[in-house]
């Protein structure tokens, strides 16, 4: 079990934005979590990555328990996370912003792990100098993703890498995860597109209001009417 | 006539269009819902309604009255009024105080009344603050008479959010997500306020992502995705809309 | 009755304090610390609407203070004037000063705002120092004696009954103006602005009227110093006098009324009670600044008054 | 006409450079913080008087430097993790209150430890004027120029070439990813303290031969450097270069041709008139002040 | 409710407790200072404190004046007038003093006349402006050369050397300013002639635009700074910058060898009116000073480790002629000791022999100053 959460409580103010959640994803797993709006799913990747407090309950990543501590350390132990909305250095260059990926990695040498990034996202390459906020929306989403990989992570936490994204960049982006996937990398993919998530993941999990409602091989959700209601009011 | 007719609507940030040659209307009277995916653009649609943002191209018209880039605080005095996705709450003052700010527009304000507090100022102030725990016991806040606003809920500040704007005597309402972050009851709750707003006579635009609430209530739905309008009419229409499906549920596979 | 008791409690506990202190005053130069203080605190009650209430900041606001000082010493002592009509002239002179720099300036944010208002101080206490021929250039000038109605406030003690008067009108004058809605509109728009907005409240018009205001109370308040001090010099209104107002109604709390009194009685008794060591005088007061910040950020009186109601509460 | 023009624009880039290098430690602070630091004046104190007080107790000029420098920046790190952190989220008026007590606080420190008289320090290398031109120009005034050109360059090649300037650029334009990368934020801010003290540390030492420093000089700089800092644009590394050299220029001009009275106040009038009209500064972005 | 009753009792207690904390019970000579001990002005105020307490400490171990202690109380007026009034109403109520020493600048000293002359208590300022002792007040006395004075004793130097067209460049704060004033004055009297007149900040960092518009300024023949502090320096070693060869005078606010120190090698040939104490070994063997000033530059050296400077010796007048007085008055009954002051004749003090009498509440005349010339570092007498 690579990652372990278990009784999850956050707090937003006043607000709790978690109610105990209990979330296991497995050496080499696509886990999909998926909900509407305001269910509590970024919270819960912020309290991963560790840049949102806990309230109460347990995070245990590779069986060491992580639960208190900082952001940075957890970087280094692996966890990696694409956060919402892409937040990219957006007055730095593209290069730069890759650079920052591997801020946890002492004596790594980038520029291998760069032409890594620019085979698998070409074009970053073609806008490398670019400031990245000059970006397309679809272009930052993947400056994001290759940013986060050049951690070297063991998880990845990716958060609605589809938001806003025309249809023809959402596949694309997808497919990026679909290869990630292949490649053996441990994904946490959070969505709202919740079809196509977890047409790609292994197993599900359903969140609402801040608790978990259901659980299940991805496919077996995939089929559930519970699912489809959970977002069209049906 | 429409209360509100939007007209070609465009409104691009550096070179991208986050809403494009949008058009549509609203009847007085009715429940209207904006829906659509995350970054479908129904928060810059209501900003550039509520005039935080100026239109790039398009217009915008209230009550026959072109109201593109209009500030807020004017086309509130037109009566037109809204509430928040992130609370605008006035977090150093009492609930009461709240919607007594709402009140603003139709208070005595001069300075030297103010000053000495006149007699007319302190019966003025008096009644208003009479009529605002009326409308907080409209929405259901009765509980928070005398409560500080710092020391209330969240789902108790949305309500107090409507509260404050109806203390305008609005026109028209917009409610930017009244039941995010709420729990079942909490929702059914804002619902029932909401039917009993539109039953005055109060025009009431939503952008919700709850569609039990959006489709329990609304008369007219309005569907937006990637800035532009994909679905427009009633709950059963948009409900059976192939296209709404897919843009809410992605394609499978 | 009752009602102004419960809406004006600081107000007759500030009352009962005026009429108490008088009892442990022993001499002449402790009515002058408490007049000082007194006078202090008008400016900083003017000033909290501004910081406190509105939210905006001003780093200029000695300016002010000196700019009605200098009114009625120049009017009083070189044309004659009398003192209420000098008094008037200052905060009527001030209040327009502030009004036309207001509306561009307030338009700014956060540090700009600082900046601005800063600068707009320093521009005014360089006129001051340089054009000596009206104003006595570095060593200042006089005020003819305070007279209203014949009586001339001369000893001490007379200044101590004026100054708490005068305090006394400004807390309930301030008192009523948060407690209506221009008040509400106020602090309406220092907690949430856009908020403030959308419900009908033009905020850059209460942003320029309460700057004008807290101006005029510290106009008001200079021209009462300027009668009571010996000499009006540039020294009552440079950069440094305008930090110590912020840090009056910083320290004694922001958005509270008794809090600016507070402030200002208390960082006007230190410097006096720290004179005996007067080498270690800024590390104190350096560190009371810091140590109140970082302790008590909302300031003396909320942080205890928030603390009590804790206790009473069952 | 033109020597005396030209005397006015070097005896303004002699101030301005000074100016400027305050202005610049302003920026860094403001950069890993939104912070503005009304005590970097002290550290140009602290550092010109420590160096002083250890030549004057026998170390040779150039290890007195070094030790300084180390003192100021040991300073700045700890106004950083005893004032600043508790602080953290401290709204705008009483992080202001907080550095300018602590710019009195540290004034009281130097005054006790190192008295109130005035000191200089020989100037680097000698006091022949140099002639430009029929203008003349204090070799020290060339050595301030010089090392606050140097530090521009040293500033503008951490920034841009080390990994730990851009995790400070990357904390500053946003602090939510720059934690997701693995940055410790916490220890952004002290770095920033000490670099800016170093900066100021620096600065001091250097125009010491030319204005001389005292327990109370910090003021005076601390202000012209804030301007100058603002009149660029906050957090802004060229704008408060720029507004620094501007400052010092506007002064000697209008000293040199309209008054040497009114001087401040014209260069405060200029400094309105910018932010009426820009009211971030000459190179300041929009909304970068998050206030 | 009650918790607000509470704060309110807490601040009575408080405000009375902070004001009884001043109130003591003695019984000795009680002498008080208000002196610049910090602010721009404070390295005036520092050795005027220093020196003070010195003699005080020194006297009390001697047995005190006619067998009374002397207390000595000195606040720190920061060489802000309204806190110089306010802390002269202190000593005046609150520490019952006998006896004011003080007011570093005549800011400070002009607003304390205010609260001393009605309260009738001896006032010995240890400031320049002329204003102080002009027109006479009663208990007001100076112990320094005034301003004008200096002005003067430039001009007549500035005469003999046959130079009358002069720039004026001054410092914008207190002293610089009223300096100013009283050189434009006298400047007529001595056939003087001001061609240019700038200004400075007391902290600017470089005054070489002034500098020049006054090198451009045609016909000036020497130029005469007033101001104390970093400015003439600045003023100094910027007018050597610009090769200016008009000869620069200073002021007596720069008579302290931090000047020297401050302004280096550009100090050489700058020419200042100052009194005897800064040249006591250069004072002909027949001076009545030299003894005096010789005696008080050795004890202020020993005990401090610094050079002395003629403010300290402001303040050592001051004490001399104060505690003269009580000891012919006997008792330090405050009219009687005023008296005692104005008699005050031939005393041989660091800034000359003063005779006071009803019309003069200063009693040193021109003679008691020295134009001095500095040479490789040092202060030589040049008449």
């Amino acid at each position: 079990m690579l990652l372990e959460i278990q009784g999850l409580e956050s707090h937003y103010g006043r607000v709790k934005a978690l109610k105990g959640v209990d979330i296991t994803v497995k050496s080499g797993e696509l886990v999909a979590l998926v909900g509407a709006n305001g269910a509590g799913k970024t919270t819960l990747l912020r309290s991963l990555s560790g840049v949102q407090s806990i309230s109460a309950g347990a995070i245990r990543f590779d069986g060491q328990d992580i639960t208190k501590m900082p952001a940075f350390k957890r970087v280094s132990l692996g966890i990696a996370q694409v956060p919402e909305g892409r937040q990219v250095f957006a007055p730095m260059s593209v290069e730069d912003n890759l650079l920052m990926g591997t801020y946890r990695r002492r004596g790594a040498k980038p520029a291998d792990d760069m032409e890594r990034m620019y085979e698998t996202f070409p074009i970053l390459k073609a806008k490398r100098k670019q400031a990245a906020g000059l970006l397309s929306g679809g272009q930052q989403q993947m400056l994001a993703m290759a940013r986060a990989l050049m951690s070297n992570p063991r998880l990845l936490l990716l958060d609605e890498p589809s938001m806003g994204l025309a249809p023809l960049l959402v596949g694309e982006i997808f497919n990026a995860v679909e290869r990630l996937k292949a490649q053996g990398m441990t994904i946490l993919l959070v969505e709202q597109n919740a079809f196509q998530a977890l047409g790609i993941a292994d197993r599900g999990y359903v969140m609402e209001t801040g608790l978990v409602t259901m659980s299940d091989d991805a496919q077996v959700l995939l089929g559930d009417d519970r699912v489809k209601a959970a977002y069209l009011g049906l | 006539m429409s209360l509100l007719k939007v007209t070609n609507l465009t409104k691009s940030f550096g070179g991208v269009s986050a809403i494009r040659d949008l058009s549509f209307s609203i009847e007085a009277g009715t429940i209207h819902s904006i829906i659509g995916p995350n970054g479908a653009g129904k928060t810059t649609l209501f900003n550039l309604i509520t005039g935080v943002y100026t239109p790039s191209s398009g217009s915008v018209r209230f009550n026959d009255r072109e109201i593109g880039g209009v500030e807020p605080h004017k086309l509130a005095a037109l009566g037109m009024n809204r509430t928040f996705q992130n609370l605008q709450i006035f977090h150093n003052m009492s609930a009461v105080e709240n919607v007594m700010v709402g009140a603003h527009l139709h208070l005595q304000k001069g300075l030297l009344s103010s000053l000495l507090r006149l007699p007319s100022l302190a019966r003025s102030e008096d009644q208003t603050r009479d009529h605002c725990w009326e409308l907080m016991d409209f929405v259901g806040l009765a509980q928070y008479r005398d409560a500080e606003a710092s020391a209330m809920s969240y789902g108790a500040l949305k309500r107090l959010e409507i509260a404050r704007a109806l203390a305008a005597k609005p026109k028209l309402l917009l409610l930017d997500e009244p039941a995010a972050g709420l729990n079942d009851t909490e929702t059914r709750e804002v619902d029932e306020v909401i039917k009993r707003i539109a039953a005055q006579g109060i025009t009431v635009v939503l952008v919700e992502h709850d569609m039990k609430m959006v489709m329990g209530i609304s008369d007219h739905i309005l569907v937006l995705d990637y800035g532009a309008k994909l679905a427009e009419g009633t709950p059963a229409e948009i409900r059976s809309n192939p296209d709404v499906i897919a843009a809410y549920l992605g394609n499978v596979g | 009755m009752k009602a102004f008791a419960q809406r004006h409690r600081g107000l007759l506990i500030l009352a009962a304090c005026i009429a108490l202190l008088p009892l442990g005053v022993q001499n002449d130069y402790h009515y002058d610390v408490l007049i000082n203080a007194g006078l202090n605190a008008i400016v900083v009650v003017g000033l909290n609407l501004l910081i406190g209430y509105a939210g905006q900041i001003s780093l200029g606001h000695a300016a002010f203070f000196g700019l009605g000082a200098y009114a009625s010493a120049i009017l009083t002592t070189t044309y004659g004037w009398h003192s209420l009509a000098a008094m008037g002239a200052g905060m009527a002179g001030v209040g327009v000063l502030a009004y036309v720099v207001a509306r561009p300036i307030l338009r700014l944010k956060g540090h700009y705002l600082a900046m601005a208002t800063l600068g707009i101080g320093v521009i005014i206490s360089i006129v001051l120092n340089t054009e000596a021929q009206v104003t006595g250039g570095p060593d200042g000038m006089s005020a003819e004696p305070f007279s209203v109605f014949g009586f001339a406030f001369q000893s001490e003690k007379s200044w101590y009954w004026l100054v708490g008067g005068c305090l006394l009108a400004s807390v309930w004058l301030a008192t009523n103006l948060i407690n209506s809605p221009i008040g509400r509109a106020l602090r309406a728009l220092h907690g949430a602005e856009v908020g403030a907005r959308v419900v009908g409240i033009d905020t850059t018009h209460y942003k320029v009227l309460i700057f004008v205001i807290s101006a005029v109370f510290a106009s008001f308040a200079g021209s009462l110093f300027a009668h009571h001090t010996p000499t009006v010099t540039p020294s009552i209104l440079g950069f440094i006098k305008s930090v110590e107002f912020v840090v009056m109604a910083v320290f004694g709390g922001m958005a509270s009324v008794l809090g600016s009194v507070v402030g200002a009685f208390i960082m006007t008794l230190l410097p006096n009670v720290l004179a005996s060591i007067e080498d270690f005088e800024p590390i104190i007061l350096g560190a009371i600044m810091m140590g109140t910040m970082i302790f008590m950020p909302k300031g003396l009186v909320p942080t205890i008054a928030k603390k009590l109601r804790r206790k009473e509460a069952p | 006409m033109f020597e005396s023009t030209l005397q006015f624009i070097l005896a303004g880039l002699t101030s301005g450079a000074i100016y400027a290098l305050v202005g610049l430690g302003f920026t860094i602070i403001y950069n890993a913080s939104h912070v503005i630091n009304f005590a970097q004046g002290e550290f140009i104190v602290i550092g010109g008087m420590s160096t002083v007080a250890l030549t004057a107790a026998g170390l040779p000029l150039p290890l007195a430097i070094v030790l300084a420098t180390v003192v100021t920046m040991v300073v700045g790190m700890a106004l950083a993790r005893f004032a600043i952190q508790p602080a953290k989220d401290a709204d705008v008026v009483a992080l202001i209150i907080i550095t300018i007590g602590a710019s009195i606080f540290l004034r009281g420190i130097v005054q006790l430890v190192f008295g109130k008289d005035i000191h200089s320090l020989p100037p680097f290398s000698g006091e022949t004027p140099l002639n430009l031109m029929g203008a003349t120009l204090m070799p020290q005034s060339l050595w301030v120029m010089g090392i606050s050109a140097g530090l521009i360059l040293v500033m503008a090649w951490f920034f841009n070439a080390t990994l730990a300037g851009k995790a400070m650029l990357a904390t500053a334009y946003n602090s939510l990813a720059a934690r997701l990368m693995g940055v410790d934020t916490k220890w952004v801010l002290l770095s920033a303290f000490a670099l800016s003290a170093f900066l100021g540390a620096v600065g001091g030492i250097v125009v010491t031969p030319i204005t001389f420093v005292s327990y109370e000089s910090g003021i005076m700089l601390g202000l012209k450097g804030f301007s100058a800092a603002v009149l660029g644009g906050l957090g802004n590394g060229i704008g408060a270069v720029a507004g620094g050299l501007i400052l010092g220029v506007v002064e000697a001009m209008s000293a040199g041709y309209i008054s040497s009275a009114y001087k401040d106040a014209i260069a405060f009038v200029i400094i309105l008139v910018v932010l009426v009209a820009r009211p971030n500064g000459l190179f300041g972005k929009k909304g970068i002040d998050r206030v | 409710m009650r918790g607000l009753k509470t704060i309110a009792g807490l601040a009575v207690a408080g405000c009375a407790l902070a004001l009884s904390w001043t109130a003591q019970a003695a019984e000795p000579v009680r002498i008080g200072a208000f002196l610049a001990v910090t602010g721009p002005a404070s390295f005036l105020g520092e050795p005027e404190k220093k020196t003070l307490e010195m003699y005080v400490d020194r006297l009390n171990k001697q047995g005190g004046v006619q067998g009374r202690k002397i207390e000595l109380t000195v606040y720190d007026d920061g060489g802000a007038p309204d806190k110089a009034a306010t802390f002269a109403k202190r000593l005046i109520q609150s520490d019952n003093v006998d006896i004011i020493i003080g007011g570093t600048t005549t800011g400070t000293s002009m607003a304390a006349i205010k609260i001393v002359e009605p309260a009738g208590v001896p006032f010995i300022s240890l400031a320049g402006g002329i204003d102080i002792i002009e027109p006479v007040k009663k208990w007001v006395f100076k112990t320094p050369h005034t301003d004008r004075m200096a002005a003067e004793k430039v001009f007549a130097d500035l005469q003999k050397r046959g130079l009358t067209k002069v720039a004026l460049i001054s410092e914008n704060a207190g002293f610089g300013k009223s300096g100013h004033d009283q050189s434009l004055k006298v400047a007529g009297n001595y056939g003087i002639e001001i061609v240019a007149d700038e200004v400075y900040s007391p902290k600017d960092p470089d005054v070489t635009a002034q500098l020049t518009k006054i090198k451009n300024t045609p016909g000036v023949q020497a130029i005469f700074n007033f101001g104390f502090g970093q400015g003439p320096a600045i003023v100094t070693k910027n007018t050597k910058q610009l090769g200016i060869t008009q000869p620069l005078y200073q002021s007596h606010g720069v008579a302290s060898k931090d000047y020297i120190r401050l302004s280096g090698d550009a100090a050489d040939g700058v020419r200042l009116p100052a009194a005897g104490l800064v040249i006591a070994d250069q004072l002909a063997a027949t001076d009545p000073q030299k003894p005096v000033v010789s005696a008080f530059k050795k004890e202020y050296e020993e005990a401090f480790k610094s050079e002395v400077s003629t403010f300290a010796g402001h303040a050592y007048d001051g004490l001399q002629m104060a505690l003269a007085a009580i000891m012919r008055a006997g008792s330090s009954d405050k009219a009687k000791v005023r008296d005692e002051i104005e008699k005050t004749s031939g005393y041989v003090g660091t800034g000359g022999i003063v005779s006071m009498s009803p019309t003069d509440h200063m009693g040193l005349n021109l003679s008691a100053f020295h134009m001095v010339e500095i040479a490789k570092g040092d202060w030589k007498m040049v008449d």
